[in-house]
């Protein structure tokens, strides 16, 4: 996920492209063939493309482009669709808790896996994540799919309850313990684990906790503030997006006192309606989608600052 | 968020091994360092200075000139308290500062409705004029604060929250407290977007999170950013890369103006990442023209070439008060054949955030963006995005575009009155983002085409065009594709229920 | 909303005289009468069907024909479950409908956190073959659904609250319930946006209700209105007058599309208000053209006469249904000289709800709208209102000018689960309103001048114009007046310091 | 406030309109004069004129436009200017208890009389509006406002706790009790009203409470539900108005591969830049204003349904 190339070859992971709802990962294998509603495409015809190449379907009755992988299309091509537009909390996450190349990371519960890729990216590869998830099946996926995307070197996953005794603390791992520079939550009692997120950070290091009820973010916050965090701060981001267009607009020739209509531009298509002349224009408009994300969840920000 | 304070006391139940860990820490790794550069958060967010420490500097923090020495040695994120008589620091903790709020006065107890409460502000049987005379003679903030109270005939009838609220606002006016603040990507954003977001194109927290995400940032990659935001987008994608990797940064004007990239206090390795040139570059290597004449500061990020167009705030001062010494690329070879020569290798990710028209700029900047590479770009309106968008849409250049803003509020969390704050910021600006594509499988006849919001002109690319990838664009303003026209509304309402079935 | 239905049965501490009365009241005024249009919601939204109840009346209800007789009678707003076995309703309380789902199951007590759950569907041992089977002979609904619980594995392992969200979806896929809404303003926009957005330009009801206020909509008033929403608009403003004043209702096309107004069940006084005319007179009348020709329908509402461009949706059957008989508005002169003559004599609101560019409508309505009139254009689009905005401020014939969207969100409430809901209507159309002026006192010299997104030529006013008033309407792009360019945001600011001192 | 004119007369209460952000209201007195920073105006000068006049100061240094009462000009011009950002709100009760011309509406408290005056102005002539006040300044302030803009005949202000026993019957007024079609509650604890709320409705009328804290909706949400309402529904909305201006946009003259650009419109204003040359287009933007309200309160809206 992390080396780009320009070329496309044998064995990458790659991204189809049909259409924004229309992704799959695939991973080329020299006798491989892809199928969708978009045609049949044998792997060797993609293999030797360029990244970013439309690719006609064998019986050139389709096309789709081929891109690389990034954590965002990585995370959109997952089963669970419902983590894409989740990529506004993340990247707030990641912005807010000041993580880049070199910061040691702790997150919790790893779940789908699509912060922690993104997370991946950010710290790699000077840094390190450490993910903690209490369900076995999903500590197995997240290993398989780290280690597919090539993120398995910055991600350590580990199986545990992150309210249990033993917490965040790696002590097998040096220089784990009190070097964290932020810690990530996103759990149904989140308070209950912010003791032992303390015990692995230091003076300064930031927490951020995801909730999506009201009640969990009373609770987090009053932990917080009891725990000798600073700046605590619960935001939370919607994204909203345009439907963008260049389309037909009916515009009606009613004479008024104020301007003259002018449609003597050929380009305009007429019609009549009602006793009036009415033109078609070409309009660029835009609205948003009607169909939007109205809640994610609460995101709760403070940093721990023990002797401040 | 804000959180009520008078029950800060409680003991946190903290491992002892943690709290060894900490400490231990604290004065190793996260104490400030003569020469390290600063944000001083003035009263919470009132006001940002940006400095470079050096034992014995004065800054102006309110009114007067503070010497600061008192900061260095100390941990990262202590609040300081102006010392009125000495003009000088006093390190204070947030327990210490709590405590004092709690003792100026005592506290209602009952936690009424506000029935009874004066509508009117609080009646002061002090003048102003005693009030300043007070403040003049260098009495101590308490005890101003404190007279004030008693003096308030109505302090007594408002809740405990009403009097915690007026004790706070009283203690901004009358005291100054200073918080030593990391200059990172965030803290610098949040600082200027404060002081003036004109400054930094109003590039807003949350769309430039969202920015970063989009244009896929990470080390090691090659980045094309376009930007007249003093180097803050610059500097922050120099951050996330951590020394490796490679920024061409295109400036607009006479040099480049990255003043803000001084102010992260970047190790060297970092600041070798950073390849400054003159957008003109791209202009003439467009126009096949000779490019010997551009003559590519070495000094990239000198604060002192300032673009002469940029606007005169009196607030530049405090920016340029750390601005003396100049950033270099001093590894690296930053001369317009080297930048043109790595621009012709392609990058994978193009950013602009200019206070200019995006579309010229970004069909520039375009035959040197990679195929599959992303990019973004943020506006504060609308409509030169769905300018560009439309424009990439109809000649099929890029899939997986998105016109996007953000909604962003945050929220007062206490007991008994949670519920969003009653101010937000409205505007987050606007992103389009996508990624690029050739089409190269599907030549077709281009033909001449207008745009309905520009007087532009799409025209057949020259043959002699010598990025040979570009060349057969196609131009087709009515065939829109198969992949771009279905609704995600479809997808979005499935999703959705999805969705509500695990809530 | 949802709310937990599992403890509904707790004893409301009315007070008994209030029982009384309201017992009384509801069979004397709240009960649904033969002849009355009635919205049918069905599944709680899911679908909404609007009939005119008669004795005897089959309707389509899910797949069936369904005879709708019991509800003569019965209070409004109660709700009928489908009784699969002979086609007909039977009255059901809530509190019934809540104590079968209760008794279905047991629930589990414990409200574990979903760690053991399993993430995927739950598992069903029965086929759908098997469950189709059970359904098609007519076994009763919640037999079906016990019977699907107790063949799920997975049921068990829920929270009482997933089992609940589950059980309720089953409920709604296996059993029909309907409940009877009386026909307003607001039911009708709920029932037409939920069936088919388009047909009422996507006129959502935040939107509309702040379209109503801003117009200043009340009784004893002349309003002009141009709506394409099937009558909506036009019904929405007669049912707030109530049969007082006078609404000028133009149409565009052959005739007055008005269906909905029929929806309404109005008494004749308030259909007499309504005086329906095609948009063409004020062309006519604009152009000092012979108005003589234009026949103005003396049966004005009739949904017969629906304009033949409109969308053909399969869904118009159930509109048509109580389409029968004409609305007329019998009592006044809806001649088209009448008409003329009382867009002569002014109106006081103008409103503008259609698909189609807004602006020429605009203009060719304003001489007929008072100074100190209110305007309201709906949008879905923001374009085409700011459009309109620079050309009225541009010529300064309209003040207090605002461009306005709404960002509307509903929450679930629920004890330890509150939170807005994950879905989210993210359009709500644009408004652009104002108050109209005249700027007589500054005559000045007419320019020709062309705004940047249309191509429409500002001329001077002829001076044959019978509108003396309109006549000196100043031209000037470029000066932007004094009162209109303060900036909002600095006393948006202070207004904001003063509301947060106040929580 | 409700009997618009075309001319303006003696006694009329007209809005003195000088820019978004500084109306003032005034009754005209033959006498009188008024003056602001745009000007001196005898009251005189304007008497006479048509409503949405263009008025010049006395001395032709200022003018301002002199249109007529409305409630929402009205709540402008209230000194409280917290106010008119809540005309959506106002809005949004309105239409969702389904309020017209002859409903009969109670309401608590009465505040500034901003809501009162808009259900006022839609329930007039045949409904009426039982507003109730604890303050007792409120009450006198409210009354002497609502007689000042002519809807005192559409509102009885009664000086009273709507949580106390007596509630919100008044069993004076012959038909109120029983006959209300709609109950809005702006108080600290409204689950404290609900039952004298019911007290005076009928089968089939609505509710609506508005609270600014999440604490408080639960509350009333749970009563609600306990006292024979339906149809709840929680709902939040927030206005976003937009800055939108013809305003010089700069664009630079940057070579590209893909399109001519076309400078040859004379209207365009050039200047060069670090040997860029660019143009000033006159273009039409808008961004939603920066400063905007985040939060105004959250609207329950019920459906008292005692025999269904």
């Amino acid at each position: 996920m992390l080396n780009q190339k320009k070329t496309i070859q044998e064995g990458d992971r790659v991204v189809i492209y049909s259409g924004k709802d229309n992704m799959s990962m695939l991973t080329l294998e020299a006798g491989g063939q892809y199928n969708s509603k978009y045609g049949s495409y044998k792997h060797k015809n993609i293999i030797g493309k360029e990244y970013g190449s439309k690719v006609t379907s064998d019986n050139s009755n389709g096309f789709v482009h081929v891109v690389g992988m990034t954590p965002e299309l990585w995370s959109i091509t997952l089963d669970h669709r419902t983590q894409i537009l989740f990529n506004l909390d993340i990247s707030t996450i990641i912005f807010n808790l000041e993580i880049k190349n070199g910061s040691k990371v702790v997150e919790s519960g790893t779940g789908s896996g699509s912060l922690s890729s993104s997370i991946a990216r950010t710290v790699a590869p000077k840094g390190h994540l450490f993910t903690f998830e209490f369900h076995e099946e999903r500590v197995k996926a997240a290993r398989k799919d780290f280690k597919e995307n090539g993120l398995d070197k910055y991600i350590t996953v580990t199986h545990r309850d992150a309210c249990g005794k033993e917490g965040f603390r790696r002590d097998d791992i040096e220089g784990m313990v009190g070097s964290i520079d932020a810690v990530f939550l996103d759990l149904p009692s989140p308070w209950d684990a912010v003791d032992n997120a303390v015990a692995v950070m230091h003076h300064g290091s930031m927490l951020c906790s995801f909730s999506p009820c009201i009640e969990q973010v009373q609770k987090t916050c009053i932990k917080l503030s009891e725990s000798k965090f600073q700046e605590i701060k619960t935001v939370e981001v919607l994204i909203r997006t345009f439907d963008t267009r260049l389309q037909e607009y009916e515009e009606l020739d009613l004479a008024n006192p104020y301007k003259t209509n002018d449609y003597s531009q050929n380009t305009k298509k007429n019609f009549e309606i009602g006793g009036i002349k009415g033109y078609k224009n070409d309009s660029l408009l835009s609205k948003p989608f009607t169909e939007a994300r109205g809640h994610t969840g609460y995101l709760s920000f403070a940093r721990y600052l023990p002797s401040a | 968020m804000e959180l009520d304070s008078s029950n800060n006391s409680t003991i946190t139940p903290t491992p002892t091994t943690t709290v060894s860990t900490t400490k231990s820490q604290v004065f190793n790794f996260n104490s400030i360092n003569e020469g390290e550069n600063v944000i001083l958060d003035i009263n919470n967010g009132e006001k940002f200075s940006i400095v470079k420490v050096k034992r014995g500097l004065k800054t102006r923090i309110g009114k007067k000139q503070i010497n600061i020495s008192e900061i260095i040695g100390k941990p990262w994120f202590s609040s300081f308290q102006v010392v009125n008589e000495t003009n000088t620091l006093k390190i204070v903790t947030q327990k210490e500062l709590d405590d004092a709020l709690n003792n100026l006065v005592e506290l209602n107890q009952n936690d009424a409705d506000n029935r009874n409460l004066d509508q009117n502000n609080t009646a002061q049987k002090l003048t102003q004029e005693e009030i300043t005379k007070m403040k003049e003679s260098g009495t101590d903030s308490n005890t101003i604060i404190k007279t004030i109270v008693e003096n308030s005939s109505s302090f007594q009838t408002k809740t405990a929250y009403s009097q915690i609220k007026y004790l706070k606002k009283k203690i901004k006016k009358y005291s100054t407290i200073v918080k030593v603040i990391k200059p990172t990507s965030k803290s610098l954003t949040e600082a200027y977007y404060k002081k003036d977001a004109r400054k930094i194109c109003n590039l807003r927290f949350d769309s430039f999170g969202q920015l970063l995400t989009l244009a896929n940032i990470r080390s090691g990659t090659q980045v094309l950013v376009v930007e007249t935001c003093m180097g803050l987008v610059t500097g922050s994608i120099a951050e996330r890369m951590g020394g490796e990797g490679t920024i061409l940064s295109g400036f607009i004007g006479k040099g480049a103006s990255l003043s803000i990239v001084n102010n992260f206090g970047f190790q060297s390795d970092v600041l070798n990442t950073i390849y400054p040139f003159n957008i003109n570059l791209i202009n003439k290597l467009n126009k096949k023209e000779d490019i010997s004449e551009i003559i590519n500061p070495t000094v990239g990020l000198d604060s002192k070439n300032k673009n002469k167009r940029q606007d005169n705030n009196k607030e530049d001062q405090d920016d340029q008060e750390n601005g003396e010494e100049a950033i270099t690329n001093q590894k690296n070879d930053t001369s317009t054949n080297n930048i043109s020569k790595l621009l012709n290798d392609g990058t994978w990710s193009l950013v602009i955030v200019t206070k200019y028209s995006p579309l010229n700029i970004l069909l520039a900047c375009w035959p040197y963006l990679n195929a599959s590479g992303n990019f973004v770009i943020f506006s504060q309106f609308p409509q030169p995005l769905i300018e560009c968008h439309q424009f990439l849409h109809s000649n099929q250049m890029a899939i997986n575009q998105q016109i996007s803003e953000i909604w962003m509020r945050e929220y007062q969390v206490l007991p008994k009155r949670t519920h969003p704050t009653m101010g937000m910021d409205g505007a987050s600006g606007y992103l389009l983002s996508g990624i690029k594509v050739n089409n190269i499988t599907k030549p077709t006849i281009a033909s001449t085409t207008t745009t309905t919001t520009t007087n532009t002109t799409t025209t057949t690319p020259p043959s002699s065009d010598p990025l040979d990838i570009e060349k057969q664009v196609i131009n087709s303003t009515t065939t829109t594709t198969a992949e771009e026209d279905e609704t995600s509304e479809s997808v979005l309402k499935k999703r959705k229920l999805d969705e509500e079935e695990k809530n």
